[in-house]
């Protein structure tokens, strides 16, 4: 069960993957990487309890935290040039 | 320095940390709670310790809002996903009225619409938001202000 | 009887949250601009995670465990809109056009 | 940014950030984590506060001189720890000694240890953060 569940998220990484690729403008890019970061939040969840290690739970919040600091710094590189003040 | 608001952040913290813990032994627990005074420190040097961070008034009504929230949820999923299966999208750009008054209630408004699939707010200008729409028929949820109510009812709290 | 009908509520569970990311990942292509595929990625932070946390939760019976998945989902049930909002703000402020019909008078 | 949403919210998500972090810290030896993956994290969320708001106001809560006081204890901290099994007689770095216990002495020579590494890793991040954050890459203001 785990496993069929692992294959369809694998299946909408590939679908978000083109949409990731043919992009056309640069938000378009980052949404796509956003929601990849999503389904990959859910992928090692699931495939934690797949191993029987729940522990990997730590790991999913882990990428969850660094999936949204990402976008955010992307977005402000993309609005101002520039992480700081300037 | 000690008011209600860093002892509910305190005690959330706790509680979060409690939870997310698992192993209650003398010396974990102490550095959880000395982590938790660290933490609401920060807010207190930082001078962000306010209602923005905090909104404590909220919490009587959360919870029946909460509940509301992801009905609302589930059943724009379901009409997204028809949407976007049967091919009959028209977007559409309009702009409404917001009747909070504070930021958290502005925030939690805004936020709600864009939780919601099928309507997404992208801007904000004082209490104008101009919100973009997957069809006509999400339009006229937003615009028939029911969600706007739900806010300033939870923003008034008790 | 208990135990047979957790397991299929949670196979529902995981069946309807792959159905809606699934059904995401469809709009995010075939959408025609990047605030209508907004919607349909909003629809994998939504329903589609939470389907999928409901069924580990299920699945992993009452623990510590369900704390963590709580707040895995608190968590994407809170950063997903952030996202959302300033990518379509900052498509907004860069003068990127929508497609589709304006109504009134925007900002 | 200059985003009213993106501003309540990175308030609202500082402090729970920061106590995950702390979290992972003091856990690391009973599941995935330790001082490296803890240091990166608490810096995750003053990098975020800095990014939404601005580097000035980050160094209201992280002045630079605590920062770098905090760079050089978290490295000294480890050494210490090293040489107070070298004084009782061990090799360096060697835990049975700090405790009454063997067992003792691992659990809380290993905690200190990974606390320095966490001190140390989170300041360097943030050190870094303040050495580029304003660093422009050849694209010009457009508001």
């Amino acid at each position: 069960m785990f496993l069929a569940v692992l294959i369809a998220l694998s299946v909408s990484f590939l679908l978000i993957l083109v949409r990731l690729i043919i992009g056309k403008t640069t938000y378009d890019r980052i949404l796509a990487a956003n929601s990849i970061g999503t389904i990959i939040v859910l992928a090692i969840s699931v495939h934690g309890f797949y191993m029987g290690r729940p522990e990997f739970i730590d790991i999913s919040i882990v990428y969850a935290l660094i999936n949204f600091i990402g976008t955010v710094a992307v977005l402000k590189l993309f609005d101002k040039g520039t992480l700081g003040d300037k | 320095m000690i008011n209600s608001k860093s002892i509910a952040l305190f005690l959330f913290l706790l509680g979060f940390w409690l939870l997310m813990s698992g192993h209650y032994t003398v010396l974990i627990t102490s550095l959880g709670v000395i982590s938790c005074l660290l933490c609401v420190y920060l807010t207190i040097k930082g001078n962000f310790l306010d209602n923005e961070t905090i909104p404590i008034y909220f919490f009587p009504r959360l919870i029946q809002y909460t509940i509301w929230l992801i009905k609302e949820i589930f059943i724009s999923n379901i009409t997204t996903a028809k949407v976007i299966l049967s091919k009959s999208e028209e977007p559409e750009l309009f702009s409404v009225k917001a009747t909070q008054k504070t930021n958290e209630g502005k925030v939690t408004y805004a936020n709600s619409i864009t939780l919601t699939p099928g309507t997404v707010t992208t801007q904000i200008k004082d209490n104008v938001f101009e919100v973009h729409a997957l069809t006509k028929e999400f339009g006229d949820d937003v615009r028939g202000s029911e969600m706007d109510r739900m806010v300033t009812w939870l923003e008034k709290g008790k | 009887m208990l135990d047979l009908s957790i397991q299929i509520i949670s196979i529902i569970s995981f069946v309807g949250g792959v159905f809606f990311i699934l059904t995401g990942s469809i709009g995010l292509i075939r959408l025609p601009d990047v605030f209508s595929r907004i919607h349909a990625a909003g629809m994998i932070d939504t329903a589609g995670a939470s389907f999928i946390i409901l069924g580990m939760i299920l699945q992993s019976g009452f623990s510590l465990i369900t704390a963590k998945l709580v707040f895995i989902g608190i968590f994407i049930f809170f950063t997903s809109p952030i996202t959302g909002h300033v990518t379509a703000n900052l498509a907004r402020k860069k003068g990127v056009i929508p497609i589709g019909k304006t109504k009134g008078k925007t900002l | 940014m200059d985003n009213l949403i993106l501003k309540v919210c990175t308030k609202v998500l500082f402090t729970p950030i920061i106590l995950f972090g702390l979290y992972v810290q003091f856990h690391g030896d009973f599941g995935p984590g330790g001082g490296f993956q803890a240091g990166v994290i608490v810096a995750a969320a003053f990098i975020l506060y800095a990014m939404v708001f601005s580097v000035e106001d980050c160094k209201v809560i992280m002045p630079p001189k605590l920062n770098f006081f905090l760079l050089a204890l978290g490295a000294f901290l480890y050494g210490f720890v090293g040489i107070i099994g070298l004084i009782l007689g061990d090799p360096y770095l060697s835990y049975d000694v700090l405790g009454t216990t063997k067992e003792a002495g691992q659990h809380i020579g290993i905690l200190l240890v990974e606390f320095g590494v966490g001190l140390t890793v989170c300041n360097v991040m943030i050190s870094l953060f303040y050495s580029f954050a304003n660093f422009n890459f050849g694209k010009k203001n457009n508001d």
